[in-house]
């Protein structure tokens, strides 16, 4: 049998949220095209891959899964919705294959100890909701200055919305502002009493954590009310293009969070120019390679790939390696800034490591603003305080055990991973 | 009340946009019985034809004057919808007369599919722009009034407006002209309706390039506002109260509709939603259409429904 | 001639009163059985039974409560996935609340919580009619949407409002390989569309339909339209909860409220028309149409461009698999627009009379 | 002829019925009495339908009461006329479309099915000897009418004759004791109207069900019934037995004609 | 008889419903110009199929003709659609009525005039249905689904008339309504017939009337045409008499006496 790791890529351009899954499937698509051939794969192993459409519909997102899973040296899943991970966080264990969940999923998942097969890398809601605030106390000039302010959140009707609410909870009783909570019914095509809300309550600050089409909807309804929009934070899935392409103008001074930079200059993405576009392979538009969800596909699919790269070095370079491998490889990332300079990716993400009890690996992201025509990078990484995040995340994984009648891994479990 | 005043204007002006999608349902169904649930998915084409072809007309005809191009644009567009109407009726409906309401809903919905694939292969499924250079910040009036004024939005008012006069023309056309009433006709009975010499397949034609061309305005409108992608064929379900309650057969019923479901559902988000969590303006919107039905089971301007042994 | 009711004479009533009264069609039940109980956990694999069959199952279990209300009754709903989330969040809510709950009992107090739901929104019913009554069931479809995101406590406070179960057993027996899930809808479906198939051939089946076909006329015969509507509403977003539990229980095992959406609704909807409305057999055809009939062109639709040599887009083939799938749903009722169930009959009736074509 | 015509069973008793501007009835009493035929003719939109309607519960007359073995409603609920013994046939067919004919005949008795919807759903024991006992009660109202080879056929797709014999099948299965037929021969040729004849004369024979009866046909209607009422435009012109009509000067003007 | 044109020429015709359900066994029939037919038969016979046929209307039941042609004024006609029909001249008055339910009955009969155009034909056309039917003039503002059987059947054959057609199929023309009306339809189609020449060809269950305004009949059983002859031998042949007049052997018999023997109809032997 010929040497092939396998990669199932779940995406989905068909449905509501299709414009922000496309560049980001084709991202992890044409990453692996490049590597092939570049290197002609990992140590020779041969990268192959097939995607499933699965519509951003958690049935259907499923049905990919179980349809992709047993395909030979299949080495990961990443769902590409929130509740996709939901469902497949039950079902992979049974299955041993891991789930990276880049920058989405459940937050506690970052508890290692407790959630054996995800990985929710480079960062979780909680760690981007402590972020912005961050950002916003460093613009007020200090902590004690949120005391008695406003801040707003606009949000997803959807666990994926949802999911950012405790944290905020925490940080608002620690650092004495009002939170207030503003949920817009997903896919978020009307916003109007949101926004007279928001009018209405003249918040400081308003946190969008949305996706899709929401979230040039509420900029378009900010500027509508005249809410200015450089009060406005957006996580990282409200910080790409096709969020503010056709606002254009009236997203002009808009920050969002940025996992990684944009833009064609990094040399990964010149050689995914080069050994893809250029002979006329590539998975879409030339223009979109770069982009910010495109980007974020190609880190994916780099951290994937370098979790098997990992793994092999472990247990056998040049051979396929199995689920359970790969999941040792992504426990073991260790991406130092050198690393990432060699793989193409400098200036673009974070170094990132990861071990068994904290399979997130880096918690730290930078703002970037529009400025009405593209993307900039404004601020240098902000680190999420782990002070707050941590209990958090452990005490939510213990009562997630506790209902599951499970107990945490052991750390000779840690270590004995074979 | 300045506040209040505003959430009203507000939705007054989202109920008038949701009218415009309505309006695309009242028209077929009334006309032909069908309930057509294809009408988000013609939205939708019928913006992604309005948004590339102003993108496309000026790079290959190298017009640089924008409203021309963008009339120009329309213009395909509309021909585009015509065409789409003529291959409904000649692939589906045609072969569909006489049949059920359910069997022709059903069918509406495969046309959905059918559309919202096509369209996207057409023209891709990214997010796209029209630009038809609606003012888009907002203005404050009567601020001698008010302190800081109330907020009105200008693209809302000029979007009220054509939908008012949309509104305005084809309920001439269905009042009294003799086509207005063989529309009528043929939504009671295809077969009857063919036995006195209405030709069905003309008037289906007819019908739907006009739904079409209605669809062409309002994915013009809601795509200026939301920008062109795939989401707006989700508007069709925030149109869906406003359709039964204004009357399913009832062209002036849509816009009153409109303005009754827009400023119940801000109302109640705004005022009520705080209490429960917020979120609750799409259920309200059905809930208050409900209510209304309970004391008038045919929407309030809907033809009465018929049943007598 | 293999397939003939003559000489098949009934000499009594019960015996022309059972479901299939009709020899062959008894045998070919009873092979389907035997095939669906002892050859196909032979044969499938494990994608078969976890991607194809138990949704199948479970599909054809909502589709036939659907049917009941939409098929039977006449009252247009789009409300399903509503009732779905009710008996799914329902059924949770007795697992994670009371200790040592049999998952039996918790699905089918699941499916009495949508029983309640269902009388709740079959209220309206008794006054609004056809298109109207069936756009204000989505009010239905939104409320239940909104009210599992917002009220905490009814996914025991999860801060995301999803969850989860594990550990299902069945009569002490854990349900973890997909086999014995199989088994376990399989069965379940079994029983209910059995007590379906009794309930639509009997007296409240005959009211159902007669409130469908001519309110006016049934009620002059003594039939409550109050009470067969409710009743109606009742079974049907009782099979429909089950069914919504099962989802949750079995397929997904962690869901959030979006896994019940309007979409679902619209499916089974789909599912209900294109297998045909009236016809419990046509609740299965619809299942399989709408389940299988995507992933089956998701899968064959790559492979036929490869054999015709074109190369489309990843994203071109997700959309020309919507494009088939809409002409095939307009295809279908065109060739026959009472369904799949219908297109069976016919081709039984012209097995009966083969080989003469009339 | 040795029918028992027996007392006042059924009494209509100034009735009135306005549709907004339309006076449909106006003023209307008149009785019948327990196994007699009683027919009511007029020409077209007289009111005879809505009269039926009014008794039926299906119309609310604005004035007037019905007695029904002495007990005098003002409304009537279609399911208590319904429970007290009262069954009909429809004018414009109104048969349940998608149903075979034996369900079609099945529903006129469900109001006498006692087994609950558990029952109905296991289909054990009780239940299922009710729905035989129903059955056999059934198909001898089908063996009656004549129609045992269409049995399975959904009503929809038979003629417009046998439709109205199934109609008739569904009232009769009620086991009613007043029988309203509103045309029950229109559409129908000599031949098929003495079918029909024949079995409204031998129900009234047989069981002595009393019959209101509608019909256009003269010859009909003057051959069976035992007393008639002749309404026009929403007035009673006419009341008494075939002869006396045949002879009422009102009546000849306003309907009959010269030719009868 | 002498035969002038034929307008209508129905060869062998056979029609499926439903793809099993074979209704119609080779039928043919001729029409006449300017002439009475009518086609009589028992329930059942398939005079309605027939008529469905003729107009195109077949379709919409899920019917086909497979077999044999329909021919008007020499050409075929099977894939004309219904309204090319009408704009030939040929208009159906349906069985059942069919009325346009939320139409009030004037609008109703304005549908009918949807192939024409002049404005004072029109309001002529009119005025002569109203004279035809005054009933249906004061009820003209009522919505058709609130009027009578009667009202409804008068406005059904009110509206096709209101199309000046050259020929009329009428299905059950007296369906439901009072017998001085009915004389009154009969008398109508005789007066368009010899003043405007229109063509009938007429499926009638009330035969008397039928055999009596008619030129030629035709007797349908069980999809086929079992006896065909000039009005008036068919009104003298006995079973005829007996079956479709009520009048066998010599007078009438009164329904009252219904219970005796039943002949056989020769035909079906
Ligand atoms: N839509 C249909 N589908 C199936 N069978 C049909 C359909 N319409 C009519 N038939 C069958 O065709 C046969 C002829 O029916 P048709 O209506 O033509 O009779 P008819 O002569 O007009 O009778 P009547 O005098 O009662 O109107 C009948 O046996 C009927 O069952
Ligand atoms: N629901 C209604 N709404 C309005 N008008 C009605 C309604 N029902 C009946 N009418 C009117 O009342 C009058 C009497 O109608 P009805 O149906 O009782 O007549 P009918 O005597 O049965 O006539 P036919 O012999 O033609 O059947 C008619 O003019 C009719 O238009
Ligand atoms: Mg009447
Ligand atoms: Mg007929």
């Amino acid at each position: 049998q010929a040497k092939e790791q396998f990669f199932p890529l779940l995406s989905y351009r068909t449905g509501p949220y299709a414009p922000n899954g496309t560049p980001w499937a084709n991202g992890k698509q044409d990453y692996l095209k490049m590597i092939n051939a570049r290197d002609g794969g990992i140590n020779g192993v041969k990268l192959t891959y097939e995607e499933c459409e699965t519509g951003y519909a958690t049935d259907r997102g499923v049905e990919c899964y179980e349809r992709l899973k047993s395909h030979p040296g299949v080495a990961l899943f990443d769902p590409q919705s929130t509740g996709i991970t939901f469902a497949l966080t039950e079902k992979a264990p049974v299955d041993k294959i891991p789930l990276i969940t880049l920058g989405y999923g459940l937050s506690i998942s970052q508890d290692g100890m407790a959630f054996k097969w995800n990985f929710p890398l480079q960062g979780s809601y909680w760690t981007g909701a402590d972020i912005i605030i961050q950002a916003i106390a460093k613009r007020e000039g200090g902590f004690d200055k949120l005391k008695g302010k406003k801040i707003a959140l606009v949000y997803h009707d959807s666990p994926f919305g949802k999911e950012p609410i405790p944290l905020l909870q925490e940080r608002a009783r620690m650092n004495g502002f009002e939170l207030q909570l503003l949920p817009v019914t997903a896919p978020g095509v009307e916003q109007k009493a949101t926004w007279l809300q928001v009018r209405q309550s003249r918040p400081d600050y308003v946190m969008l954590w949305g996706w899709g089409v929401m979230n040039s909807t509420a900029l378009k309804e900010a500027q509508a009310t005249g809410y200015p929009r450089d009060k406005m934070y957006g996580v990282w899935w409200a910080g790409a293009e096709p969020d503010v392409k056709d606002v254009g103008e009236g997203a002009k001074g808009y920050h969002a969070l940025a996992l990684n930079t944009s833009g064609q200059q990094p040399k990964v993405m010149q050689d995914i120019l080069k050994y893809v576009y250029a002979k006329g392979q590539g998975t879409g538009p030339k223009d979109d390679v770069g982009s910010v969800l495109y980007t974020r596909g190609v880190i994916i699919q780099m951290l994937s790939n370098e979790a098997v790269r990992t793994a092999q070095a472990r247990f056998g370079k040049g051979k396929v390696m199995s689920g359970e491998q790969v999941r040792w490889g992504l426990e073991n990332l260790n991406l130092t800034q050198a690393k990432l300079d060699a793989l193409g990716f400098n200036g673009v993400m974070r170094p990132i490591s990861t071990s068994c009890a904290d399979h997130m690996g880096s918690t730290a992201a930078r703002i970037e603003t529009w400025d009405g025509k593209k993307w900039n990078i404004t601020s240098d990484y902000i680190e999420a305080d782990e002070q707050i995040i941590k209990p958090m995340v452990k005490a939510g994984a213990a009562k997630y055990l506790a209902d599951k009648k499970m107990t945490p891994r052991t750390p000779a479990d840690c270590q004995s991973e074979g | 009340m300045a506040f209040f005043l505003e959430t009203l204007l507000g939705g007054l002006m989202a109920g008038m946009l949701y009218s415009l999608v309505a309006l695309g349902f009242v028209l077929i169904f009334k006309a032909s019985g069908v309930f057509n649930f294809a009408q988000g998915a013609m939205v939708l084409f019928a913006a992604l034809a309005m948004a590339r072809f102003s993108e496309w007309i000026p790079a290959w005809t190298g017009l640089p004057y924008k409203p021309l191009t963008d009339l120009l644009a329309f213009i395909v567009a509309a021909l585009i919808m015509f065409v789409v109407a003529w291959l409904i009726e000649r692939l589906a409906l045609r072969h569909l007369v006489n049949q059920e309401a359910t069997t022709l809903l059903m069918a509406t919905l495969g046309i959905a599919y059918f559309m919202e694939g096509l369209g996207q292969s057409i023209f891709g499924d990214s997010i796209y722009k029209i630009d038809i250079g609606m003012p888009k910040d907002p203005v404050f009036i009567l601020d001698k009034v008010f302190p800081g004024g109330l907020l009105v939005n200008k693209e809302d008012l000029i979007a009220a407006a054509i939908a008012a006069t949309l509104v305005a023309l084809l309920s001439l056309f269905f009042q009294e002209t003799a086509t207005g009433r063989a529309l009528r006709a043929v939504a009671d009975d295809h077969q009857a309706a063919q036995s006195i010499g209405i030709p069905l397949n003309r008037i289906w034609v007819i019908v739907w390039c006009v739904a079409g061309v209605v669809a062409l305005v309002a994915g013009m409108i809601w795509g200026s506002k939301l920008g062109v992608q795939f989401s707006l064929s989700t508007v069709a379900l925030r149109a869906l109260p406003v359709v039964i309650l204004g009357g399913l057969t009832s062209v002036p019923g849509a816009i009153v509709g409109g303005l009754i479901i827009g400023v119940g559902e801000k109302l109640s988000e705004v005022y009520l939603g705080p209490f429960v969590g917020g979120g609750i303006e799409i259920w309200f919107a059905y809930v208050l259409a409900l209510v209304f039905l309970l004391f008038r089971p045919q929407g309030l301007f809907g033809e009465k429904i018929i049943d007598r042994v | 001639m293999l397939y003939r009711e003559n000489g098949q004479f009934k000499t009594t009533y019960r015996a022309d009163q059972q479901i299939f009264p009709i020899t062959q069609d008894r045998l070919f039940i009873g092979a389907l059985l035997l095939v669906a109980f002892a050859a196909v956990p032979w044969l499938a694999t494990d994608y078969f039974f976890n991607a194809i069959l138990i949704p199948f199952l479970i599909f054809s279990l909502a589709a036939v409560g659907v049917n009941i209300l939409v098929g039977y009754c006449g009252q247009i709903s789009l409300g399903s996935g509503a009732f779905m989330a009710v008996g799914a969040y329902g059924a949770y809510n007795f697992m994670v609340r009371v200790p040592g709950m049999p998952l039996l009992v918790a699905l089918i107090l699941g499916g009495l919580c949508a029983t309640l739901f269902g009388i709740l929104f079959g209220l309206p019913s008794l006054r609004v009619k056809g298109l109207y009554l069936a756009v204000t069931t989505l009010a239905a479809q939104f409320f239940s949407d909104w009210m599992f995101l917002r009220i905490s406590w009814l996914t025991n406070d999860s801060a995301s409002g999803s969850v989860s179960v594990s550990n299902l057993q069945v009569f002490g027996l854990p349900l973890d390989s997909s086999l014995g899930k199989y088994f376990f809808c399989l069965s379940l479906l079994v029983v209910i569309a059995l007590l379906a198939k009794n309930l639509v051939r009997g007296a409240i089946g005959r009211e159902w339909m007669a409130i469908r076909d001519m309110d006016v006329a049934a009620a002059v015969i003594g039939i409550r339209p109050v009470y067969a509507k409710l009743s109606a509403f009742a079974v049907s977003s009782f099979i429909i909860g089950v069914a919504g539990a099962l989802w949750a229980f079995v397929y997904l095992g962690t869901w959030e409220p979006a896994a019940f959406s309007v979409d679902q609704s619209f499916r089974l909807l789909f599912m209900v028309i294109i297998g045909g409305m009236g016809s419990i057999m046509g609740s299965f055809f619809g299942a399989g149409f709408i389940v299988i009939l995507p992933i089956a062109l998701s899968l064959s639709l790559p492979v036929l461009a490869r054999l015709l040599g074109v190369s489309i887009s990843t994203a071109g083939i997700s959309h020309a698999e919507l494009m088939v799938f809409g002409g095939l749903i307009v295809w279908f009722l065109i060739v026959e627009p009472h369904g799949l169930a219908r297109l069976w009959s016919i081709g039984k009736q012209k097995l009966r009379l083969w080989p003469f074509p009339h | 002829m040795n029918k028992k015509i027996g007392d006042v069973i059924l009494d209509v008793r100034n009735i009135s019925l306005r549709f907004g501007g339309v006076k449909a009835l106006t003023d209307i009493s008149f009785n019948v009495h327990e196994h007699e035929i009683r027919a009511i003719i007029g020409p077209n939109g007289a009111g005879k339908s809505s009269m039926l309607n009014c008794i039926n519960g299906v119309y609310t007359p604005q004035q007037g009461t019905i007695s029904f073995r002495g007990k005098t409603f003002a409304h009537m609920n279609s399911r208590e006329v319904a429970e007290m013994g009262v069954a009909r046939t429809f004018q414009n067919l109104a048969l349940f479309k998608g149903m075979s004919v034996l369900d079609n005949i099945m529903t006129g008795r469900n109001l006498k099915i006692k087994s609950n919807l558990l029952w109905q759903a296991l289909r054990l024991g009780p239940a299922e000897r009710e729905e035989i006992r129903h059955r056999e009660a059934v198909e001898r109202i089908i063996d009656f009418l004549e129609i045992q080879a269409y049995r399975k056929t959904p009503v929809g797709q038979l003629p417009y004759g046998l439709q109205k014999r199934v109609d008739l099948g569904r009232a009769l299965a009620m086991e009613p004791q007043v029988l309203l037929l509103d045309e029950p021969m229109a559409g129908m040729n000599v031949e098929e109207k003495q079918d029909m004849c024949r079995f409204v004369l031998d129900v009234n024979d047989e069981f002595g069900t009393t019959v209101v009866l509608i019909e256009h046909d003269m010859s009909v209607v003057m051959d069976i019934s035992d007393r008639v009422v002749v309404l026009d435009y929403g007035k009673k012109i006419g009341d008494g037995t075939p002869d006396e009509v045949r002879h009422n000067e009102d009546v000849i003007s306003a309907y009959l004609g010269t030719s009868h | 008889m002498d035969t002038p044109n034929i307008v209508l020429n129905v060869n062998g015709i056979e029609v499926i419903y439903n793809h099993v359900i074979l209704v119609l066994k080779g039928v043919s029939l001729q029409v006449p110009q300017g002439r009475i037919v009518a086609i009589l038969g028992g329930n059942g016979a398939g005079k309605t199929t027939t008529l469905r046929a003729i107009s195109n209307l077949l379709r919409g039941e899920r019917g086909e003709v497979t077999k044999g042609s329909i021919e008007l004024r020499g050409e075929r006609i099977e894939n004309l659609s219904p309204a090319d029909l009408v704009q030939r001249g040929v208009v159906q008055v349906m069985e059942g009525r069919h009325c346009f339910a939320h139409l009030t009955i004037e609008e109703n009969l304005l549908t009918g005039t949807y192939t024409r155009r002049d404005k004072a034909e029109i309001a002529a056309n009119l005025e002569k249905v109203y004279n035809y039917f005054p009933r249906l003039k004061t009820r003209r503002t009522s919505q058709a689904a609130y009027t009578s059987g009667g009202e409804q059947q008068m406005c059904a054959i009110g509206r096709a008339l209101m199309a000046n057609p050259s020929m009329v199929l009428l299905d059950e023309p007296s369906m439901g309504l009072a017998p001085q009306i009915v004389e009154e339809v009969f008398n109508i189609v005789k007066d368009l017939n010899e003043r405007e020449k229109v063509t009938f060809l007429l499926a009638e269950q009330n035969t008397n009337m039928a055999l009596k305004y008619a030129d030629y009949g035709y007797i349908m059983e069980s999809g086929r045409v079992v006896m065909d002859g000039a009005a008036s031998d068919l009104a003298n042949n006995e079973d005829v008499k007996e079956f479709y007049l009520g009048v066998g052997g010599g007078e009438r018999r009164s329904f009252k006496d219904v219970k005796s023997y039943r002949r056989r109809k020769r035909w079906l032997a």
